[in-house]
């Protein structure tokens, strides 16, 4: 629902932040195209593989990478497994109930994933072990705790982070079909960095990474991937409506941006 | 055990731009169109779109069950996107899996702009579309038949959304990808427009494409929507009557 | 709900409808025992491998066959495995909800599923490849897309015709154990026409093919199935009661008519 | 990987009608019923029948819940047909499949005739059938016990509901089947009647019968289904005490 | 829900019962750590491999316990599997309703399966037949047929008699790798008598074996099981709070009650 | 098929009592406590114990939904333990389980004596607790994260509830079992206590204790409580930061 117009903002809060907008301005005192400060935790907090705390603003992220084995697809015996879930657990906003995920926790989880895999930043077919038969799983698994707006960027962030940290334990298929798992360990290796931009539009202005007040006002979103070749791996618009050139717009803006988020992924790894 | 395996055709497309099924980069699939093919919904209608059959019906405005949905200021609007257990090869389990809820999301997203939803407050309309046989592009054939459904259902609209899908396949950006380019294409993007005032109320895309690309594909797009749109026009014109397009070549 | 006398039809509609059928009459003209205009249309409308979108008055249903490859069930590992579903489409009615099948849907499914297997229409043994280890799967799904009564006939027939179309492909068993699937099909042998009769009672008048109003007003409702040697293949009585005379009657009425919706099936296929 | 695997008998009757129980074609299997085995139902009785154990139970007329399920002229009957995972030889995963949910909803219709709906506007009887142990024929045995259930509750009813299965081995119309007559034999016809006024109020049949065998059937369900009636009665008369009935053989 | 303090007791009536227990006295005249009538019907009630219906005064529940075949868990290839299961029917009280288990049986089902795996009253290990690969699954389900309290003790003791009573199918599993079912039968061995024994706290008196009205108006209640060797093999501290020797004279009495409580397990069997 | 597996150390403790983390028998392990971790919940906190990692969350008191719940007289008291997919060596499927469904009352039951639910009749109180990290004891770490989300959410409250696991190794009475002892020791018994009144609000036992046994472990449990409690009531004094504790040892 969140991600939906229906969120109600009180009405006197939704005007003013509209005019201020209208002016250019936002109420954290941001330019239209800033992000929040983005921070990365440091510590241990899972058990998973990879894993990253990240802060946008007041919006707090988890993200963790799980490794398994198991058997790969029927269609695609030369890949392994990776599969993306986001929970929006109910610490994270008086809003999110809990429960199985539900429209709004699947497209996040579809828009990290799908940047991901257009933009090929993991190699699936090194995940194989024994085509057809064996492959790594890995789990991507999305925990947001705080939530103030922008969950598409800041997961995809901290998706980023955890998988270039993920170290898997090594294993060998012996000749007697037996598995022995090593103590030594690889490191996944990050190929590319798609970065998810999320605009909003209220009136004729787009904003960069809104905050949960103005993914409440605005009349239009979109999330839109770039990747370091420059190219648009991804888009997902949500509700309202763009013109074409409100899209190409905010595409430049988002192309001249990557450098400056690819950076703090780079250096969190 | 599957009876029916997919296999890669040994190229998608010539040197010429000839793709699998003979068509040009530029030319679409054979379209029909038909309003009105359900007795007791509001509103329906019936596309055939190359092998895609869809079913889309229109319920409401009505009142809201259960209550609390409600809205007091406008329609809440819900749309469904479901397939049906023999619209592919192998028999698809009855019930939503993800990439149906995201698909239903998407859809309703891509309607709601051209609903005055205000005309219509604490009332609710209901979209449902029914992929009877998928055979790439379904959401985009599932967004005309509902926009015709939500018009013949007398729902206030600001215009018609409609839609299509463009796609890339290696250096061809093609229309209205077929099940080929859509299993093995490099790039796929459904797009929907309310044509009159040229906003866009669908755009996604999935695989790489560089900002040239991307602008021809746009382009592409809002020529392919235009020739969906007058066809959409004709069949709201003639309900009961399926209104037929062969292969169409854009300009 | 929709077969439970629960249905709400205005009382005076009821009451008009009572009315007239007291006199021997209905509401659309027909005779008591008279079906309703009965179409099949002509086309491709699903990926199924036998198919029937079939019309009664304004009662619409799309029955599809799927095949596909199993094991047997242990307790019968000779016979091919034979799956009936029937769901009742949110298109079809403003009182059809989205979701798993309710029990009315249920109870059609099995009505229909019944009727066919007691009157072994069709060959499960014929559909064995391996036995015990691999069978061909039928899934027979019924979709009700527009609901004007009398579901049960209607599917019943839909189901006939699209069994009858059915090809499935031809696999075979290699001596390595691995399968090739054929470019050739075969053809499924329809042994029997197992027809439903759905009859509804309202006063002391009984009704064939009954509309949505009559089933809404009627006391009581019964579908029998009569095979082509005019025996007695299946019953369910519905809501509300009936006499023994009055199930003999309606029994000598569908052996009557059976003729003459077994010839709209045989045409059909 | 199961622990028992059911075996078909060589034959299931002799050429005389010797069943593979011992039976004759028109003889019942022994019947216990009590009235009044629980506490905290409004009524409730217990049935043996044969192998079979069901325990019914009924609650109301009461507050329906959710509210929205309100009928306002008249009672809303609600039935679950349930059956223990200990009621058969290998054990049944808990919750309802596609059988229970069919059979609860014959059960209610072949009750609700029965009751008096009229008097309680606006509240629920709620009718529960726990099978404990299965043993061919539950459905039946489960209506006779709920309406027990139903009559010790105090529900006003036009009658007592008694039900009982016909089925066909060969050229044979048994009454009662057994469990190998319900796994193998060639039809059965579940019934259910109100006896003072001869209403059948329950219906089925699953396999073949011609015209003369369906006649027979019902004229000897009628038959068996009296018999029922007169234990039922008597059982009713003395709630607390088990009532009992020997191999009955039907005239 | 019925094991919260939430349940709903006449308030009139939730005093006569407070001021009663004050004066050490009982609604039933029993003494405070006095059990009611305990009544092991007999008959063959289910197709259980072991069985009991057990009465405690108003209290009815039904035990069946089921055998199978199927592989271990993987991280106890040595161990054959044990799984228990509470189900509230519907008939046992106006506030159960159907459904799957809720926390309350969910509860319960952990309460009696803690006491008997801790005393190890069941010998896990001889139910495996190919270690790894192929054990005995039993099966404890644990039917509530009427509700008066005190579910924790009539289902544990219920339970220890179904499992003194079971005798299961031997299988040979044959060099070939067939598995053979065998006539005869083996009985399982319990190997102890763990007894759950429930107080409630009302006011500052501990009462034994709690009718519906008694856990209705509590303070507190706590389940603790002692086993053949007088040593405590679980506990379950429910609502409300306890002091430490409170606890200690609860586990006092326990002790003291084993023997009464393991002699009707024992004549039971 | 499971990347981790997990093998028992050859001994879990020496006969001098030194365990297979180093600690002796009346030692802790190392404890981090912050409150305030959170900016949309009314109160949290954060918790490391051991390997553990728990977050706590509480919001309320607010008004009840589903409505049907309120309770007139008094807050309802809602708690949700929730273990993360990647908060174990296996990766867990989220939702819950039987083991997480028990834990959930177990903790609410814990924390509910602590708060003045008269206080706030009609509303509800949602305490969440998620693990992160797993690593032995984490109902308990969860019951003090929780119990100081509580405090800051300004719930008013009899007293903080501390909490620590008692194991049994062989002969040995441990505090705060760790992750070889939790899978392979003897006992485990889970407590929770308000401190200033030495009211116990939770108390679970697994395996066998003596009676000498048990007293030892309620009083070492006491003790350790105290310890926690301490840590509690500092880290409330000096919330957003985080307060520690190295391995402590008990008296």
């Amino acid at each position: 629902m969140m991600f939906d117009q229906e969120i109600l903002t009180h009405n006197l809060m939704k005007e003013y932040i509209r005019d201020l907008i209208e002016k250019g301005q936002r109420l954290d005192g941001r330019g239209l195209y800033d992000y929040r400060p983005i921070e990365v935790l440091s510590g241990t907090f899972t058990k998973a593989e990879g894993e990253s705390w990240l802060r946008l603003g007041e919006t707090q992220v988890l993200v963790g990478v799980k490794a398994d084995l198991g058997e790969p697809f029927p269609d695609t015996p030369d890949k392994g497994v990776f599969v993306s879930n986001v929970e929006l657990l109910p610490v994270a906003s008086p809003t999110f109930e809990p429960g199985p995920p539900d429209e709004g926790a699947i497209e996040l989880a579809r828009i990290v994933d799908r940047a991901i895999r257009s933009a090929d930043a993991i190699d699936l077919s090194s995940l194989v072990i024994s085509p057809g038969k064996l492959v790594y799983m890995l789990f991507l698994d999305m925990y947001v705790l705080d939530y103030d707006g922008n969950l598409e960027d800041s997961l995809t962030l901290a998706s980023l982070i955890a998988l270039g940290r993920t170290e898997i334990p090594e294993v060998e298929l012996k000749e007697n079909g037996e598995l022995e798992v090593r103590e030594t360990k690889r490191r996944l290796e990050l190929r590319d960095i798609p970065i998810n931009f999320t605009f909003v539009k209220i009136g004729n202005r787009m904003l960069l990474d809104p905050t949960k007040e103005e993914e409440g006002v605005c009349d239009a979103s979109i999330t839109i991937a770039i990747n370091g070749e420059g190219k648009v791996c991804s888009i997902q618009k949500k509700h309202g409506t763009f013109k074409m050139d409100e899209i190409l717009n905010m595409m430049s803006v988002a192309r001249a941006k990557w450098s400056e988020l690819a950076e703090i992924v780079r250096g969190a790894i | 055990m599957p009876l029916y395996v997919e296999r890669r055709p040994e190229r998608l497309i010539t040197g010429e731009g000839v793709r699998t099924d003979g068509r040009l980069p530029y030319e679409m699939r054979p379209i029909k169109m038909m309003v009105g093919v359900l007795e007791r919904a509001d509103g329906s209608a019936f596309v055939e779109w190359g092998g895609n059959r869809i079913l889309a019906a229109v319920f409401g405005p009505r009142e809201v069950h259960p209550k609390h949905m409600t809205l007091p200021d406008r329609a809440l609007i819900r749309a469904r996107y479901n397939m049906a257990p023999f619209s592919t090869p192998e028999r698809r389990r009855p019930g939503p899996d993800r990439r149906s809820i995201e698909l239903s999301k998407v859809i309703r997203e891509a309607l709601k702009p051209a609903i005055f939803v205000e005309n219509y407050p604490g009332a609710v309309i209901d979209i449902f579309v029914e992929v009877l046989r998928s055979d790439a592009g379904t959401r985009v054939a599932g967004i005309n038949a509902a926009s015709l459904a939500l018009a013949s259902a007398g729902v206030a609209m600001r215009g018609l959304v409609a839609a299509c899908s463009i796609g890339r396949v290696g250096e061809f950006i093609v229309v209205d990808p077929n099940h080929d380019e859509d299993m093995w294409g490099d790039s796929d993007m459904p797009m929907a427009m309310m044509m009159e005032s040229e906003e866009i109320t669908l755009l996604q895309a999935d695989g790489t494409l560089t900002e040239d690309e991307f602008k021809q594909a746009l382009e592409l797009g809002r020529k392919a929507i235009r020739f969906v749109y007058e066809v959409q026009k004709e069949a709201l014109k003639r309900p009961y009557q399926l209104v037929e397009r062969g292969v169409g070549r854009l300009s």
